[in-house]
């Protein structure tokens, strides 16, 4: 096991340089590059920049250099200082820029996770043993809203009840009062206090959907001969379910670990922009909005490792679940 | 072996059923699953030919009924006389100076019956020919018929709402398709082989899996040609969407091949000389098949979500082309909350096809499950 | 008799912090007639930013401490940080003297040798800035500025510049009182022989990166990244704009040198609070409950107006009519110069322009649309400007779409089976249109109904909905077939004048190749027709001409010959939009002009804004 | 229908008028009708008939665990416990606390088909330790102490390795006696047996037997004892049910059964008995096998290892064209893993398996690939041990049978089906069931299933692991003649894996004993089957039960133990 682990280490490595040089490319892939959008921007309020300039300002970022070597020093500047390179937009070093939202995004998106799975495993289970009951057909009809509802549309919704009828503040994910204070017991107090509309409206598609998923696999799960042994020992149909059926059941969910934090970060990137909230994605979108390449590029790579680190640990808890796995 | 002792189905017809009969037979018998494929059924007709559905042209602005709400149908009439037929009352508009807001009242002194089978605008079925046939038609061309209201622009939200379940219910299923094939395909080869294709195979997804979609929907909004009409870009956007959204199943069908490779019906398959491909298709994918039709009726709303998101970014399908996507993008704001809810009636759609889809989906799983009796 | 000085300053000089009012004020500070009554101190004023690049949000509300600035009717220039000044007759020297004893504030004093080391050292800096900033260069060579005495600049030009003064009362003359001396000169190498070490403990590449991210420019977001760079501002940076922001909070300069009729030192309110949106509802949101106290930007598209209206008792708030210094709503934008010659031709052809032009139905647009609140119109100032020209904004406007069939068949535009016309080589006549359904949404729709217009001529188009990069790009590439754009120039007509002739290499989308012949003094680009060389000769005369009489003189020619031309289509006159107020926030005027040039509310003097409790 | 009186006190369960039935999509099914018996405390009471005649759904009905859409129609099923209490267990919610504290601690019950019935993803250990924990108040380390215990009296070797090890790395047999381990787990009163010994050699058998009958003298425990063995009904039963089509055909006491049995079925499987103690008729009618030919199958010196263990161990067997090999041996000796290595199912760890093809051309089934391999493979068909798992569970009968048909070009359409009819005909089953699932026949009815699937192709050579362990007796002459009648036909050799010494001396011409991995002895079925050389193999034949309730005397069974294993314990397993 340590072996394999090492092993998808090392692989992680050459991943990440392919899948970052990928991104580099794709970043730069819609027409023209960051001058041009900062040009776009100007010309919006009526100055004037010659083709001189743009040259010039191209030059002094670097973007005359073909792609490659853009890439390499890039990455040569992470590699020997740690140094993820300057966001053209704000004249800043990238690293100022992006750990603090990813930290927000971080505690955003495994909330949302743990909210999700909590909800939605006991139900869809809940939903397998009691088909077509009438409470699984609550659930039903819940996920079918969650499902066809697009998040952003709940946010606004939401937003505008509680703004309007209860006169709440609900954007962003804290109080004015701590929202540049330094990190404290109270501000932690505080952001939980803001965190939970973001992750109602993040976690109702995501639930509604594993709900569905977890119904249907539990449902393929329930009627092997190993539950009815268990069933037979007399054991108490809650632990029975727990410990039998549900662990293979889980053999799908544990797959979608690799992608979930991606995902909850790009998925979330339309809800973060209406609730506005200061996590990762705005940011990202708004960097390669303006082909911030290096903000933008930055993270993308930071996305990437951790799919990685998420396709290990699924991989991983994979062959710990199932001994099938492990023991080939 | 005992004998049947009560016999409802001639033992020879019951003898020859193939499998899909069975699965049809069981399909039967699930009354929401039957209510739910006519549903679809019908979505898709109406999606053929929208035209035909549609009472106003969706794409018609006019000036008298921007926000309009929408109209009561009348059965009975009592304020002119008395009598039936369904019919409508042409509404008044007048405007508040200050705000701008528009103020309609129904006028009960004029009365617009309603013709079936009436003419209205011309459309083309198909691309083969034209006709102004629509299932509802309204005589009146001054005062239209609005069933779910107007949007901004005067337009017929119901008529749009039609002509939008063409490219939503349709795109979508595109992408999911191709997602379905090359997640099922790869995944089944990873899991079945194991080993080194396995790992190879896995670095491969991995790195799809990896790559930050943000980025790839706007390189994707740019590299393609603008000439193409909106529907192809958009078909286009959604397969390359689905050539990462591939990775997601073929991870999740991997991870489950791994532990069926094992069983031993599998190698009893092997044995009995079926090649690999049936073996990972016709053998190992149907205990699987829950999993993948939940899938599939969870792809596709979350296509048709998916539309919106994007077209929320500037990318995706932009109007003039109309889906519902397209549709409730232009109703995400606050003033349609606040005045004009009912813009969100594609939204009513979406749930129903959602529901439709799913619980077919629920009725194909039953079916297809050799435990439900 | 003294005035006041807000609570809170007058405990920081009680402690002892702060040395007294009296010192911290100029002699004779500048006197700002309250708009309604004296104020009283005190209040955070609260107004939305939009996402991350929304640094002009800012820029309006407290940036505008340049050395003249507009009254309040965008009409006339007046005195701000220079008290008076003196234009040579040939509108190549101009002379400021400063109000004597400004501090910036950080209480260093402001004297000429700020303004002489921002245009000098900095401006005229080529590895800061490759070219000199359009307002400072005239037939391509800088201006030199002298100090006369330590309150006295000359500013002296290549050649004429007759608009230095208006351009200098707009955002982009700002450079002059943009960098303090003795806090930016430790930037740049010639002042600080460390630099290299400065440069490598910032962890960023080169000095200029440095300079631009300590001292900012007019239109970057660094400008207000900064807590310690002194300004003359109102109000100064306490919550930085940065990248990761999500508000940006300004508070009170204390030595700012405006007072009040009453000697009271401005600003009134204490603190300003941008908050930061990524997304307009939830910025509609907060204006509908209450929490803005004013805010224009980004909400005074015509379609919320219903909305706004709605909720104006709960969110107890008034509205702001902004008055559109814009000409045109939607100007469409043929290219006459497009790479494909068939396509050329076609577009070159003016009476197929006149054609489509009164093939769309207008007023039906402007019901729609416009909800009936804008009039038929081409281009050139807007009606209530002096140098409005009647034949340039309404011919072509009448719809009469027999006549416009009638017009395409003569020009030779026959029409095809399917009852869309042809072009000369027998190809159907097809184009697209590039619009930005993200910033102009409006737009989109206009077009739609003008796409119907036309299909009843038999003209076929696309509305083709774009990405903003990608309208630039197709734009640089002279790749597209028509655009639009809200045309501008209704009020400010020398301004921006792209609509009149080919000016503007961005915005001039009927022909970028012309206006890179006209900037780059014919080196690039494609030479024009005479009769726009005509047009830039004249707009260059204009420019250097003082005499306002006789500057529009020339300038109405210019407007004959583009009226003639018919370069441009235009639908409606430029719709205003408008705002909000809190109720409780006096001294704001409650119609102002809505205009980049006078950019709204700072001409107004949010100074001198101020709660009633 | 025989009507039963109480035999003496009061029962320990009581089942009365139970019928238990299946709604089908062709009608109802009625597996069990009008059934009634009843059982003492400390008494076995076996039940034997026809494969698919209602005996598990029987036994499942009473823990009300019959498969959905199974429902008990009628009847009562009456449970009195230790303290006088009696309940009726039909009157119980199959999932409520009452059903649930009976399970397992007064009745518990091995399942027919341990190979699939155990969870896939827990160690044996962790099941049995569960079951204890359960119902007594242990804690965790005495329950694991306990489950060793367990283990180790159900003969498993190494229990604290074996404790920690999932149940795909148990052999049958060990599989099916960790069954039985932890239904014994909390000494049950009533311990429900359905055929727990089909995958168990006769000395292992044995030991089990001796191990329940201890059990029964110590607590009291009532045993339901479900089988097709008559030598075992005749060792162990008080009383015995014949079940047949659903109905019992005859109950009463085993000597009644055995030696005055009233019904014609009841006389027709003693028949049968008497027919399977001979060689079968059609050997005798067959000419000598030819011994000079070449062999069809050659395996040299094959090795397969797990990890440590050495599963086989320098084998080297031949098989001659036509002939039926017998392969007897202990439980977890070596002789599953043997066919599936000929299968190549497991890539052996060394040595040979010499294919002779048709032809005369002579393959390496061990190392052969692709083509030659799969060609191989249609020659060589397999009978699993393992009758559910080796049927996909998401197939019909029809497809499962059909499908080597199919894949191979062999048949399609309407002849396929035909094809398909005609073959479950052969094996004894219903073809109106064909276009059922695996998961509802009858463990036989599957068992026939994977005959019928293994003799489409017209094979060559057939591994039959167990093929006719849970078949009842008439059935298994029946298709143990048929498969004769195919050699005859096709000229077929068998490798013929069975415990049941009956069976290998009815059909192999030789028989191969195996012992910890190695053949410790090979030569004639009669020879071996008479006169031992091995000590081993005269261990397993003196273990033999006989079918005769008055020859209960054990004393002439001994067990064998190997004399290199007491000097180094450690050696395998
Ligand atoms: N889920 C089910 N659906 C339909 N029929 C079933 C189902 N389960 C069992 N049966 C039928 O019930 C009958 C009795 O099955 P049961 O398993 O009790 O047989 P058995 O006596 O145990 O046979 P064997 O000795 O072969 O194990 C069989 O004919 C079988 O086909
Ligand atoms: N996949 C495996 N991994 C590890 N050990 C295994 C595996 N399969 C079998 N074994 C071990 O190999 C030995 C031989 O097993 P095998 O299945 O061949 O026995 P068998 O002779 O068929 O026994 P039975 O009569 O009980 O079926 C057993 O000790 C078993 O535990
Ligand atoms: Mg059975
Ligand atoms: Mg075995």
């Amino acid at each position: 096991m340590l072996v394999f682990i090492a092993k998808r280490f090392l692989w992680m490595i050459p991943s990440l340089f392919a899948v970052s040089f990928l991104a580099f490319v794709l970043i730069q892939l819609p027409p023209g590059d960051y001058v041009t959008t900062y040009i776009a921007t100007l010309a919006a309020s009526n100055e004037i920049v010659d083709q001189n300039t743009a040259a010039q300002l191209r030059e002094r970022f670097g973007l005359g250099d073909p792609m490659l070597i853009q890439y390499f020093k890039w990455m040569w500047g992470i590699l020997s200082r740690g140094d993820f390179g300057i966001s053209f937009e704000w004249q800043q070093p990238v690293s100022d820029l992006i750990w603090e939202r990813m930290a927000l995004t971080l505690v955003l998106a495994l909330s949302t996770l743990i909210a999700t799975w909590a909800i939605a495993l006991p139900i869809g289970v809940y939903s397998a043993v009691r088909k077509y009951s009438i409470g699984d057909y609550f659930f039903t009809a819940f996920t079918f809203f969650g499902l066809a509802v697009p998040s952003f549309l709940l946010a606004l919704v939401l937003m505008y009840v509680a703004a309007v009828e209860f006169g709440q503040d609900v954007g962003g994910l804290f109080s004015p009062e701590y929202e540049n204070a330094p990190w404290s017991f109270a501000k932690m107090v505080d952001l939980f206090s803001h965190l939970w509309l973001p992750v109602i409206i993040l976690a109702v598609s995501s639930t509604a959907s594993l709900i569905r998923v977890m119904r249907a696999n539990m449902l393929d799960e329930l009627p092997k001969p190993y539950v009815t042994t268990a069933r037979a020992k007399g054991l108490s149909e809650f632990r029975l379910l727990m410990k039998y059926p549900l662990m293979i059941a889980l053999n799908p969910f544990i797959s979608t670990i690799a992608w979930l934090l991606p995902n909850l970060i790009s998925g979330s990137v339309v809800v973060a922009i209406v609730l506005n909230l200061p996590t990762a994605a705005p940011l990202l979108l708004q960097a390669l909005m303006a082909q911030d390449m290096y903000l933008a590029g930055a993270f993308v790579l930071l996305i990437c490792a951790l799919t990685l680190i998420g396709s290990l640990i699924s991989d991983i808890l994979l062959a710990l679940v199932d001994p099938r796995i492990r023991l080939e | 072996m005992a004998d049947i002792t009560v016999t409802n189905i001639p033992p020879d017809r019951a003898a020859v059923a193939s499998q899909w009969q069975l699965i049809w037979w069981a399909f039967r018998r699930h009354r929401l699953a039957m209510v739910a494929l006519v549903v679809t059924v019908m979505m898709y007709i109406v999606a053929l030919v929208p035209g035909f559905f549609a009472i106003n042209d969706p794409n018609l602005q006019n000036a008298r009924a921007t926000f309009h709400p929408p109209q009561k149908l009348h059965l009975i009439d009592t304020e002119n006389g008395f009598s039936f037929g369904p019919h409508y009352y042409p509404m008044k508009l007048t405007r508040d100076p200050e705000t701008l807001a528009a103020i309609f009242k129904e006028d009960t002194t004029k009365r617009v019956d309603v013709q079936f089978f009436g003419r209205g605008y011309e459309y083309s079925v198909f691309g083969l020919f034209k006709t102004n046939i629509h299932l509802i038609a309204s005589p009146d061309k001054t005062t239209p018929l609005l069933l779910f209201g107007a949007d901004r622009l005067g337009r017929d939200v119901f008529s749009r709402t039609v002509q939008g379940s063409q490219i939503s219910l349709s795109i979508g299923l595109v992408g999911v398709f191709f997602s379905l094939m090359l997640g099922i395909v790869l995944g089944g080869i990873s899991g079945y082989y194991g080993g080194r294709i396995d790992f190879f195979l896995q670095r491969v997804i991995d790195f799809v899996l990896s790559l930050p979609t943000i980025p790839i929907w706007l390189a994707m909004a740019a590299a393609l040609p603008q000439d193409w009409p909106a529907t192809l870009q958009y078909m286009m956007i959604t397969i390359i969407l689905s050539l990462t959204g591939w990775a997601q199943l073929a991870r999740v069908v991997r991870g489950r091949f791994l532990s069926l490779r094992t069983e031993e019906f599998v190698a009893a398959a092997r044995l009995d000389g079926v090649r690999e491909r049936r073996i990972i298709f016709r053998h190992m994918l149907p205990s699987f098949a829950s999993h993948i039709i939940a899938s599939i009726t969870l792809a596709v709303p979350a296509m048709i979500l998916a539309e919106t998101s994007l077209s929320f970014l500037g990318l995706g399908l932009q109007p003039p082309t109309i889906s519902w996507g397209v549709l409730l993008r232009e109703a995400q704001n606050i003033r349609s909350i606040a005045t004009a809810p009912w813009l969100f009636m594609p939204g009513c759609a979406v749930v129903v096809a959602v529901m439709a889809l799913n619980l077919l989906g629920d009725g194909l799983r039953d079916a297809a499950d050799p435990y439900n009796k | 008799a003294p005035g006041g000085e807000a609570p809170a300053l007058a405990q920081l000089v009680k402690d002892g912090k702060l040395p007294p009012l009296a010192e911290r004020l100029p002699k004779k500070p500048m006197v700002v007639t309250p708009f309604e009554n004296v104020g009283t101190y005190g209040g955070s004023l609260r107004r939305g930013l939009r996402g991350s690049s929304d640094h002009n949000g800012i820029l309006r509300m407290v940036g505008n401490q340049s050395l003249v600035r507009w009254n309040l009717e965008f009409t006339a220039v007046q005195p701000n940080l220079a008290e008076r000044w003196e234009v040579s007759d040939d509108a190549t020297q101009f002379t400021f003297h400063l109000i004597e004893g400004v501090r910036w504030s950080d209480g260093h004093p402001f004297t000429a040798d700020d303004i002489v080391f921002a245009i000098e050292d900095c401006v005229k800096n080529t590895e800061l800035y490759s070219a000199t900033p359009a307002q400072l260069a005239v037939a391509g060579k800088p201006v030199t500025v002298e100090k006369i005495d330590d309150y006295t600049v000359k500013f002296t030009f290549a050649a004429a510049n007759a608009l230095y003064l208006e351009n200098l009362a707009t955002p982009l003359g700002q450079h002059p009182t943009l960098f303090p001396k003795h806090y930016c000169s430790q930037f740049l190498p010639k002042y600080n022989p460390n630099i290299e070490a400065d440069v490598k403990k910032a962890g960023v590449t080169s000095w200029t990166e440095l300079f631009r991210s300590r001292c900012g420019d007019i239109e970057i977001p660094s400008r207000w990244g900064n807590v310690d760079k002194p300004t003359l501002d109102p109000w100064v940076v306490k919550e930085p704009y940065a990248g990761g922001a999500t508000r940006v909070v300004m508070t009170r300069n204390p030595y700012f040198w405006q007072v009040d009729t009453a000697g009271n030192q401005l600003p009134y309110i204490d603190e300003i609070n941008f908050g930061i949106s990524q997304d307009v509802e939830s910025l509609m949101l907060n204006v509908i409950s209450g929490k803005i106290d004013i805010q224009e930007r980004h909400i005074s598209v015509l379609a919320n107006k219903p909305t706004l209206s709605k909720n104006m008792e709960k969110g107890d708030y008034r509205l702001l009519t902004l008055v559109p210094s814009a000409s045109q709503q939607c100007q469409i934008y043929f290219n006459i110069t497009h790479k494909d010659p068939a396509m050329r031709k076609m577009f070159a052809d003016k009476s197929f322009r006149q054609a489509l032009s009164i093939g769309i139905n207008r007023q039906e647009l402007i019901d729609i649309v416009y909800f009936g609140q804008s009039e038929p119109y081409q281009a050139g100032p807007r009606p209530t400007h002096p140098w409005y020209n009647e034949k340039y904004a309404r011919q072509f406007t009448e719809f009469d779409a027999d006549k416009a069939g009638a017009m395409l068949d003569e020009a030779g535009y026959k029409k095809g089976g399917d009852g869309f016309r042809l072009r000369h080589d027998g190809q159907k006549v097809f184009f697209s249109i590039d619009v930005i359904p993200t910033l102009y949404p409006d737009l989109v729709d206009a077009l739609e109904l003008v796409k119907a217009h036309w299909a009843q001529i038999g003209i076929d188009m696309k509305v083709n909905t774009i990405e903003r990069a990608l309208y630039y790009t197709r734009g640089d590439d002279n790749a597209h077939d028509a655009a639009v754009w809200p045309g501008p120039g209704g009020l400010d007509p020398m301004l921006d004048p792209r609509d009149f002739f080919a000016f503007h290499p961005q915005g001039s989308r009927y022909a970028i190749p012309w206006t890179l012949w006209y900037t780059s003094n014919g080196a690039r680009g494609e030479e024009p027709p005479e009769s726009q060389k005509k047009r830039m000769k004249l707009f260059d005369e204009a420019r250097s001409t003082a005499d306002l009489d006789k500057r529009g003189a020339i300038m109405k020619q210019i407007f004959d010959i583009a009226a003639e031309e018919f370069e441009t289509v235009g639908l409606c006159l430029a719709v205003g939009g408008f705002g909000i107020i809190r109720n409780n926030l006096r001294n704001v005027p409650e119609k102002e002009p809505d205009s980049w040039s006078w950019p709204n509310p700072g001409p107004a003097m949010p100074q001198q804004f101020t709660f009633t409790s | 229908m025989t009507d039963i009186v109480s035999l003496a006190g009061k029962p320990l369960l009581q089942v009365k008028n139970l019928t238990v039935e299946f709604p089908l999509r062709t009608g109802v099914f009625c597996a069990v009708n009008d059934l009634s018996f009843s059982i003492e405390p400390g008494k076995t009471l076996c039940v034997v008939g026809e494969s698919g005649s209602g005996k598990s759904v029987t036994a499942r009905s009473i823990l009300q665990i019959v498969d959905v859409p199974g429902r008990i129609a009628a009847g009562s099923i009456v449970l009195n416990d230790r303290h006088g209490g009696s309940t009726d267990l039909t009157s119980l919610n199959p999932r409520g606390r009452q059903i649930r504290a009976i399970r397992g601690r007064d009745i518990a019950m091995i399942f027919q088909e341990p190979m699939s019935s155990l969870s896939p993803i827990h160690t044996v250990g962790n099941q049995i330790v569960e079951a204890l924990r359960l119902h007594t108040r242990m804690s965790k380390a005495e329950a694991r102490a306990e489950a060793i215990s367990l283990l180790k009296q159900v003969e498993i070797p190494f229990p604290e390795k074996a404790l920690d090890r999932y149940a795909f790395q148990y052999s049958g047999g060990m599989r099916q006696r960790a069954m039985i381990a932890m239904a014994l787990a909390c000494k049950p009163q009533l311990l429900i047996a359905d055929e727990p010994t089909t995958a168990l050699d006769v000395t292992t058998q044995a030991e089990i037997l001796d191990l329940i009958a201890r059990l029964q003298k110590a607590n009291g425990m009532a045993v339901l004892f479900i089988t097709h063995d008559m030598g075992v009904v005749a060792q162990i039963a008080d009383d015995v049910l014949v079940m047949h089509n659903g109905v019992a055909k005859e109950y009463g006491p085993v000597e009644q059964i055995f030696h005055a049995p009233k019904d014609d079925y009841t006389r027709m499987l003693i028949g049968s008995v008497l027919k399977l103690e001979q060689k079968a008729e059609i050997r005798l009618a067959r000419a000598p096998l030819d011994r000079t030919a070449a062999p069809i199958l050659e395996l040299r010196n094959l090795s397969m290892n797990f990890g440590e263990l050495k599963a086989l161990d320098d084998v080297s067997i031949s098989l001659l064209p036509g002939e039926t090999l017998g392969i007897v041996g202990e439980s977890g000796s070596g002789k599953t893993t043997m066919g599936r290595s000929i299968m190549r199912l497991l890539d052996p760890t060394a040595g040979e398996i010499l294919y002779r093809r048709a032809g005369g051309e002579v393959i390496d089934l061990a190392t052969a690939k692709g083509q030659t391999l799969a060609a191989a493979r249609r020659e060589l068909r397999m009978v699993f041990q393992d009758p559910f798992g080796s049927l996909n569970p998401r197939m019909t009968v029809s497809q499962i049978i059909g499908e080597p048909l199919l894949v191979n070009g062999v048949a399609k359409g309407r002849a396929l089906d035909e094809r398909v009819c005609h073959l479950m005909e052969q094996v004894g089953l219903d073809p109106r069931a064909r276009e059922r699932y695996p998961h509802a026949f009858s463990g036989g009815q599957r068992q026939r299933i994977g005959i019928a699937r293994a003799i489409t192709l017209n094979p060559r050579v057939i591994v039959a692991d167990e093929a006719t362990s849970a078949l009842d007796v008439s059935v298994r002459s029946q298709v143990l003649d048929l498969l004769m009648r195919l050699q005859d036909e096709l000229g077929l050799a068998y490798i013929f894996i069975s415990h049941d010494i009956g069976v290998i001396r009815y059909m192999c011409d030789r028989v191969g004993v195996m012992y910890k991995g190695q053949l410790v002895e090979i030569g004639d079925a009669e020879k071996v089957c008479r006169t031992p050389e091995h000590a081993y193999t005269q261990a397993l034949i003196s273990a033999i039960p006989r079918p005769d309730p008055r020859d209960r005397d054990h004393s002439g069974r001994f067990r064998y133990v190997a004399p290199d294993s007491l000097k180094n314990g450690s050696s395998q397993r």
